[in-house]
């Protein structure tokens, strides 16, 4: 299903249509949904602990992964974000004792679904995040940004340009 | 496939034994030899009801509150058909007492163009998997293979993709036909016509039909039986199989070979979790 | 029509020093419902606040959002800022523009600028769809359920029971008083176990707020915290307590003898018969697995001599309910059987016993009346070897953890072994000594002092027999050589292990426990006595292995977290949590197969207006709901929303930015 | 009535149409996943405009769009302000080709409610500029019934051109109005008919009458249903019916929309799109009354709004007889034989 990212000389290329290009300058906007016990706190510690990322990410906090509907993801990717990081508890830890089993099968479907009808596998990511991980929680914002900005911007099913 | 005559001595029986208020079955097209959904209350129309392999539609859609206003209904399903029939029970959507149901042991039924449907071909259950009575002889059940077209599509790019699905979302109309005809959206208001809410996004554009298709499917994954009620329902012909396929595919490869609806009391896959599910997709 | 106040602020240079404050508020002044933009040093000052509450009443602000820190820092404070304005605490939105912006961005102010005017915007957009929230109230049931009848039960139960709340007390053996009566004197005080416990075990039985149910266990509890169910399980005493007058004549008739668990099997007992003398309730019970009138019906003894006929052969376990509001875990501790340790010949070898049974032995009441003997011979022993961390801190053969009380108990065994038989010596190996508590270290070295006790640091690798003696060899780490000790007796100190049916107890309570089936605490250091379930404690070495000061410390703990629970008659409960929208929902019972807390029931409501035929809906049971929002997900006619969190709030952020 | 009647053959009339594909903005029936919309098309080998009445649907689209935008508005610290949307697409000069009769039809009967109290300007300036060429069927579908309903088919002027396959093998083109005249007369392929022309024409067209399966006698039918709002009969027709919307969503005269603003961060555009009298929530009211909560009064409302209501308040059958209801519809339930059982009891 994966599909390399094409390069062009000093734009960025939409990989899902190469029609659309951006200036290299170009930064993503990415909606991360954060689940309010583990990863919510991590990203705390995160700044608590002065970890520098990227400043791409706009974050949504949720009592639990398990509260995320994938359609949040889909109204995501139609009106401001360009890729979506959606974070948890770890196995196990859940809060609330096994939301975040039941949002991980819904997450796979999702994304392979979102991949199936042309949507570069990388616009949704997810993340188990502790509350103890900030500087994991850098990380992750840091590859996703990467990642996303290589994708490009994302046009196809944007509600209509205003 | 050609059991009109048990069909008809059943339903009779039925109506003599006052088991059921009304029956639903399948009646002969005047002007060509397509077939539609019959509901009786009049026993004598009993000699209308007919099953061939053009008996297409699946009927569990007759249980859906609007129709069955909960009287006792006799029912014919296919396999498919008391799959969906199956959720629809697990669901409590219908009371298992207040149907009487005729299972078919399916051998495929024919498309438009009058050879054997696609989801007939890769039929994984053709027997009925709940029923009171059954007829025909059962053939068991099938080995699971990921849809053909699911298959082509994924050797296709990206791009190639996309631009597919988007001609696709271009065409919708936006009538939702394939959610009416579909016997597991019993909702009592669907979200996706639910104006106050903020999911809702009416207008009829690429975007509009692609959120509310995959909404749908999203709904429907792990539920799905794979009935093509609602392809066949659509005045566009689009091929809506393949989102449910592709959930299906992912879904039978991930979560311990689950199928919608095979036995009872089976939950859709979003409804359970296994602690052995893939997690390598997660940071 | 909304009206929104946004307040930025500086937190000293922490927020002002990598964002341009009056550039976010000037931004934040753009949107249409932002009624005021007020920025200031330090939000959560009082100024600050008072600014907050002024804003509110001059501008007639229906909602207020606070850009500052992390919402898990000073949420609070705000919502109690807009409640003192009388406005609705739950109006509130944080945005947080320190830890998600100003802290992890400083070397790009614009970026981090705009970052925080975006976080402001989804703030004020959520906070748009917030709606007016209460606190939720749910009845209690003042009555409190204490599981085992160990010193910790006893305790809390007492506790509970002193503030005039009911409690109802479950033992499963026949009398109260759990490990510590069957021990003779107590570190590192020496004073009688006994004489200390069994005061409060006959309070326990005449308390007039405490329902002792011995010789029973637990085997349902549902419902919610200050709501539970709990069915307890009576099993057949053939004897009727209330006629019995435990004159004990039955027990000196019966013919059959039993192993008496009680004294570690080291003497018998009757099958007929009470623990211990000094049991609370004093009353025997028949052991249905060796009465022969039982087992063959045949006998019948016990019977004939009772003048009371309080002998019922007849009698059958019996349920009954109780309705409680919380639960205290009580459960106590097992020994672990030192038999993986071949290489000593434990079971080969009469004279290696436990701990346990040696305390049995020393005391006075126990089954040699106090004097230590060799279960070979029935000698008084001379040489004592004692060997500490048996299954404990050994990954290989035993448990990972240190067992805590084997350091102190083995001393207490030195002095009383001296005491008892002045002329003996006691070797004692040992890894380390750990005697960390009030008085012990002293204790200890008493132990070496007084009573000349030899402590040997090191693993003993082999014991074997010479004679009638047990030659233990092992490694004396201090002078590095292998010594060889001529031993009359010798003693384990067996680790403390988890009850084996805690986790089966722990399922039917549905608390979580650890893997080695102790109970987990909700939190290690700041909810040491709490569950994660609410309204269910626990104390003493159900958690781990504990002292008697340490289980009573916790189980006085329990009690007071149990009076908190009962102090007002309704508990307050926060007001996030899931709600139904009655003519959205198609009753497909989904959400109650996901909810972790079987929060979720169904109702009957008619299917229109006046409409005699009814439909099944979903209904949330508001005392159980903690709100995680797993039923709002997969509701997909989105009849259940989740206050607080609702989607109307979610999206509006996302489609904010 | 114009009199220009051209005639052509086969090969000319491709000609004819690529001449049109050339000069005009050109829509035309173009298939996909089996069946054929109206869209843009540059070259003839694009499009069939002899496309199937079964397979084809309507042109309705392009005069009253299955979604259109509205408005545009912008909120900030000023207020809410509105703006005008940017250019719509299909209000340009354009030839349609491969219009059927009755789907033309449709249109004429929709002008009706567009230049009744609200003038939709939209439309009208779409109506103005479009030029419709429609094809006369050969034969009738299984589902139509246009010749059995109140408009005069053979001589209908909903279109400007009129292009007939005669049976004689020859093509004849025939100006329906001014704007059909000047296309004919500018076009270089096309040769004035041979005298038998008008004759051709009306043998072909009985044979195209011949070719019904469902016929009915209109004013009989309309007359009856007038009395018949009571009729138990609505609820057994409409039995099987899963209240799908596909009828009126392909419908070429049904004309009901809904409003929906789509918002994100502070600017929005307001959409109008179809809506369906199928819909079980279609008459619900915010008080939660909804005089048409179940199917068979709906389907009421549908049958007497295309055969009385309409008909009473401009004149017009709302149902042009085009029989893409029951063609599309999953369980096969034909307006046709829902009006005709109606009466029958």
């Amino acid at each position: 299903m994966e599909t390399e990212v094409k390069e062009a000389q000093g734009k960025i290329v939409s990989a899902e249509n190469p029609g659309i290009t951006a200036p290299a300058d170009w930064q993503p906007v990415i909606m991360g949904i954060l689940c309010n016990w583990c990863s919510y706190a991590g990203s705390d510690l995160t700044g608590t602990s002065r970890i520098q990322y990227p400043p791409n990410i706009r974050i949504i906090r949720v009592p639990c992964s398990s509260r995320v509907d994938p359609w949040f993801i889909i109204k995501s990717l139609q009106t401001t974000a360009d890729g979506v990081l959606i974070s948890g508890c770890h196995p196990g830890d859940c809060h609330y004792i096994a939301g975040n089993y039941y949002a991980r099968r819904r997450f796979l479907v999702t994304k392979k679904l979102l991949n199936f009808i042309g949507y570069h596998e990388n616009r949704v990511q997810f993340s188990w995040v502790s509350a103890a991980e900030g500087p994991k929680f850098a990380k992750v914002v840091a590859k996703v940004t990467e990642d996303i900005k290589k994708l490009g911007p994302l046009h196809r099913y944007k509600k209509e340009n205003f | 496939m050609e059991y009109s005559k048990q069909i008809q001595e059943i339903a009779s029986k039925l109506f003599a034994e006052n088991k059921i208020d009304y029956f639903v079955g399948y009646k002969q097209n005047s002007f060509d030899d397509s077939q539609v959904p019959f509901l009786i209350t009049d026993p004598a129309e009993i000699p209308k009801l007919v099953f061939t392999d053009q008996s297409v539609f699946n009927l569990a859609n007759y249980l859906k509150p609007d129709h069955t206003k909960r009287k006792r209904v006799g029912l014919v399903v296919k396999g498919c058909d008391s799959r969906a029939l199956n959720l629809m029970l697990t669901e409590s959507q219908v009371k298992r007492e207040n149907v009487y149901i005729i299972g078919i042991c399916c051998e495929g039924v024919l498309n438009d163009k009058g050879e054997k449907a696609q989801n007939c071909v890769e039929c994984v259950m053709p027997d009925p998997v709940v029923y009171d009575e059954m007829i025909g002889t059962p053939a068991g059940k099938r080995e699971y293979k990921v849809n053909v077209d699911i298959r082509e599509l994924a050797t296709k790019t990206l791009e190639e993709r996309a631009d597919y699905f988007e001609s696709i979302f271009e065409n919708c109309i936006r009538c939702n036909a394939c959610r009416h005809s579909c016997p597991l959206c019993y909702c009592a208001k669907c979200c996706i016509d639910q104006e106050t809410s903020t999911l809702y996004h009416g207008a009829n554009t690429s975007s509009g039909a692609m959120h509310a298709l995959m909404t749908w499917s999203l709904h429907l994954a792990g539920r799905c039986v794979d009935c093509r009620n609602c392809e066949k329902a659509c005045p566009s012909h689009l091929p809506l199989h393949l989102l449910h396929k592709q959930n299906e595919s992912v879904i039978y490869e991930n979560f311990q070979q689950h199928l919608a609806g095979m036995e009872k009391d089976d939950r859709g896959a979003f409804y359970k979790y296994n602690l052995s599910d893939p997690d390598d997709f997660i940071l | 029509m909304a009206r929104v106040g946004v307040f930025v602020c500086f937190c000293g240079a922490n927020i002002a020093g990598f964002v341009d404050v009056p550039a976010v508020v000037q931004e934040a002044k753009k949107i249409k419902e932002v009624k005021v933009a007020i920025e200031y040093k330090y939000m959560c000052s009082d100024p600050g606040q008072q600014m907050i509450r002024d804003a509110i009443v001059q501008n007639r602000l229906t909602s207020v959002v606070v850009a500052a820190c992390s919402p898990r820092m000073h949420e609070k404070t705000f919502r109690k800022a807009l409640s003192d304005a009388g406005m609705n605490p739950y109006m509130l939105e944080v945005a947080n523009i320190r830890e998600h912006s100003s802290w992890v961005h400083q070397k790009d102010k614009k970026a981090a600028t705009e970052k925080a005017s975006d976080l402001i915007r989804m703030a004020v957009a959520k906070s748009i769809a917030n709606e007016q929230l209460h606190e939720i109230s749910v009845p209690v049931t003042k009555r409190a359920l204490v599981i085992g009848g160990g010193i910790a039960g006893i305790q809390a139960a007492l506790d509970i029971a002193d503030a005039r709340i009911p409690v109802t007390l479950v033992e499963k053996s026949p009398s109260i008083g759990g490990r510590m009566a069957q021990l003779d004197e107590t570190f590192p005080t020496l004073d009688c176990s006994q004489c200390i416990l069994t005061p409060k075990m006959v309070d326990v039985a005449s308390h007039p707020y405490i329902e002792l149910i011995p010789y029973s266990e637990v085997i349902e509890l549902d419902g919610y915290v200050g709501n539970y169910k709990a069915k307890i399980k009576k099993k057949a005493s053939y004897v009727d307590f209330s006629t019995c007058t435990g004159c004990g004549t039955c027990t000196q008739k019966c013919p059959v003898k039993v192993p008496n668990e009680f004294n570690m099997n080291i003497d018998k007992r009757k099958a007929i018969y009470t623990p211990f003398p000094q049991a609370v309730p004093n009353k025997p019970v028949i052991d249905a697995e060796h009465c022969t009138m039982l087992l063959k019906g045949k006998c019948g003894i016990c019977a004939k001599f009772c003048e009371k006929g309080s002998i019922n052969f007849k009698m059958v376990d019996e349920v009954i309910e109780r309705e409680i509001g919380a639960v205290v875990i009580a459960t106590g501790y097992d020994l672990w059987d030192p038999k993986p340790y071949e290489e000593y010949g434990v079971g080969r070898y009469k004279d290696i016993i436990t701990s346990l049974e040696f305390e049995r032995m020393v005391s006075a009441s126990g089954p040699t009346n106090g004097v230590p003997v060799r279960p070979s011979d029935g000698k008084v022993p001379k040489n004592v070897v004692f060997i500490k961390c048996i299954g404990s801190r050994d990954e290989a053969k035993g448990i990972e953890y240190c067992s805590k009380i084997c350091c102190m108990y083995t001393a207490k065994h030195a002095i009383l072994l001296h005491h008892k038989v002045p002329d003996s010596h006691a070797y004692i190996f040992y890894m380390d000594i750990r005697a960390a508590g009030k008085g012990y270290e002293e204790f200890v070295k008493r132990a070496q002092v007084e009573t000349a006790a030899t402590y040997l640091r090191g693993r003993v690798s082999k014991i074997y027999k010479k004679g009638d003696k047990l030659m233990v060899r092992g490694e004396d780490a201090q002078i590095g050589q292998v010594v060889e000790v001529e031993a009359d007796l010798v003693v384990l100190a067996t680790a403390v292990i988890a009850p084996k049916d805690n986790p089966a107890l722990a399922r039917l309570l549905g608390v979580s426990y650890d893997k080695y089936g102790y109970i987990s605490e909700a939190h290690p250091k700041l909810r040491p006595v709490e569950t994660a379930k609410a309204g269910i404690f626990l104390a003493g070495c159900t958690q781990a292995p504990k002292d008697i000061p340490d289980t009573v410390a916790q189980a006085s703990a329990c009690a007071a977290k149990v009076c908190g629970l009962f102090a007002g008659d309704t508990m307050k409960k926060d007001p996030m949590i899931s709600t139904i929208n009655n003519e959205y929902c198609s009753g497909c019972q989904n959400c109650i197969k996901v909810c972790p807390y079987q929060a979720i029931v169904t109702e009957e409501i008619p299917l229109g207006y006046g409409s005699k035929e009814m439909r099944t809906v979903a209904k949330i049971n508001e005392g159980v709901c903690q709100g995680c929002g797993s039923c709002v997900a997969v509701c997909r006619s989105m009849a259940i929303n989740l206050a607080g969190f609702t989607d109307p709030q979610i999206i509006n952020e996302i489609v904010a930015i | 009535m114009s009199v220009i009647l051209m005639e052509t053959d086969k090969a000319g009339l491709q000609k004819f149409y690529e001449e049109i594909i050339g000069k005009y903005e050109t829509y035309a029936p173009v298939e996909k996943f089996g069946k054929y919309d109206y869209k843009k098309v540059s070259k003839l080998g694009e499009c069939d405009p002899e496309s199937p009445i079964e397979m084809t649907m309507s042109v309705k689209p392009l005069f009253f769009p299955k979604t259109a935008k509205v408005m545009k508005f912008k909120e900030d610290s000023a207020g809410t302000t509105v703006s005008e949307t940017d250019e719509d697409p299909l209000t340009g000069q354009r030839v349609i080709l491969g219009v059927k009769h009755c789907d033309a039809r449709g249109l004429q009967v929709l002008d009706q409610v567009y230049k009744w109290d609200y003038i939709d300007t939209d439309y009208q300036k779409r109506r103005k500029n479009t030029l419709i060429i429609s094809t006369r069927c050969d034969k009738a579908g299984t589902q139509c019934f246009c010749t059995s309903l109140d408009y005069d088919v053979e001589n209908s002027d909903a279109h400007d051109v009129r292009i007939v396959n005669g049976l004689d093998g020859k093509i004849y083109i025939q100006a329906v109005t001014e704007k059909g005249e000047k296309l004919i007369q500018s076009s270089s392929i096309l040769h004035p008919a041979s005298a038998g022309a008008p004759e051709e024409l009306a043998k072909h067209y009985q044979s195209f009458k011949a070719s019904f399966r469902l016929n009915m006698n209109y004013s009989e039918v309309n007359a009856k249903l007038q009395k018949l709002f009571d009729s138990p009969e609505f609820e057994t027709v409409s039995s099987n019916c899963i209240s799908c919307n596909t009828c009126a969503f392909i419908c070429p005269t049904c004309h009901c929309f809904k409003i929906s603003d789509e918002k994100i961060r502070d600017t929005g555009v307001r959409y109008k799109s179809y809506d369906s009298c199928n819909n079980g929530y279609f008459t619900l009211m915010a008080g939660g009354h909804n005089p048409r909560p179940v199917k068979y009064r709906r389907w009421r409302q549908r049958a007497l709004h295309k055969f009385v209501y309409y008909k009473e308040r401009f004149g017009m059958n709302l149902c042009v007889g085009c029989g893409h209801c029951a063609i599309s519809c999953p369980v096969n339930i034909s307006i046709f034989d829902v009006v005709n059982q109606v009466v029958k009891v």
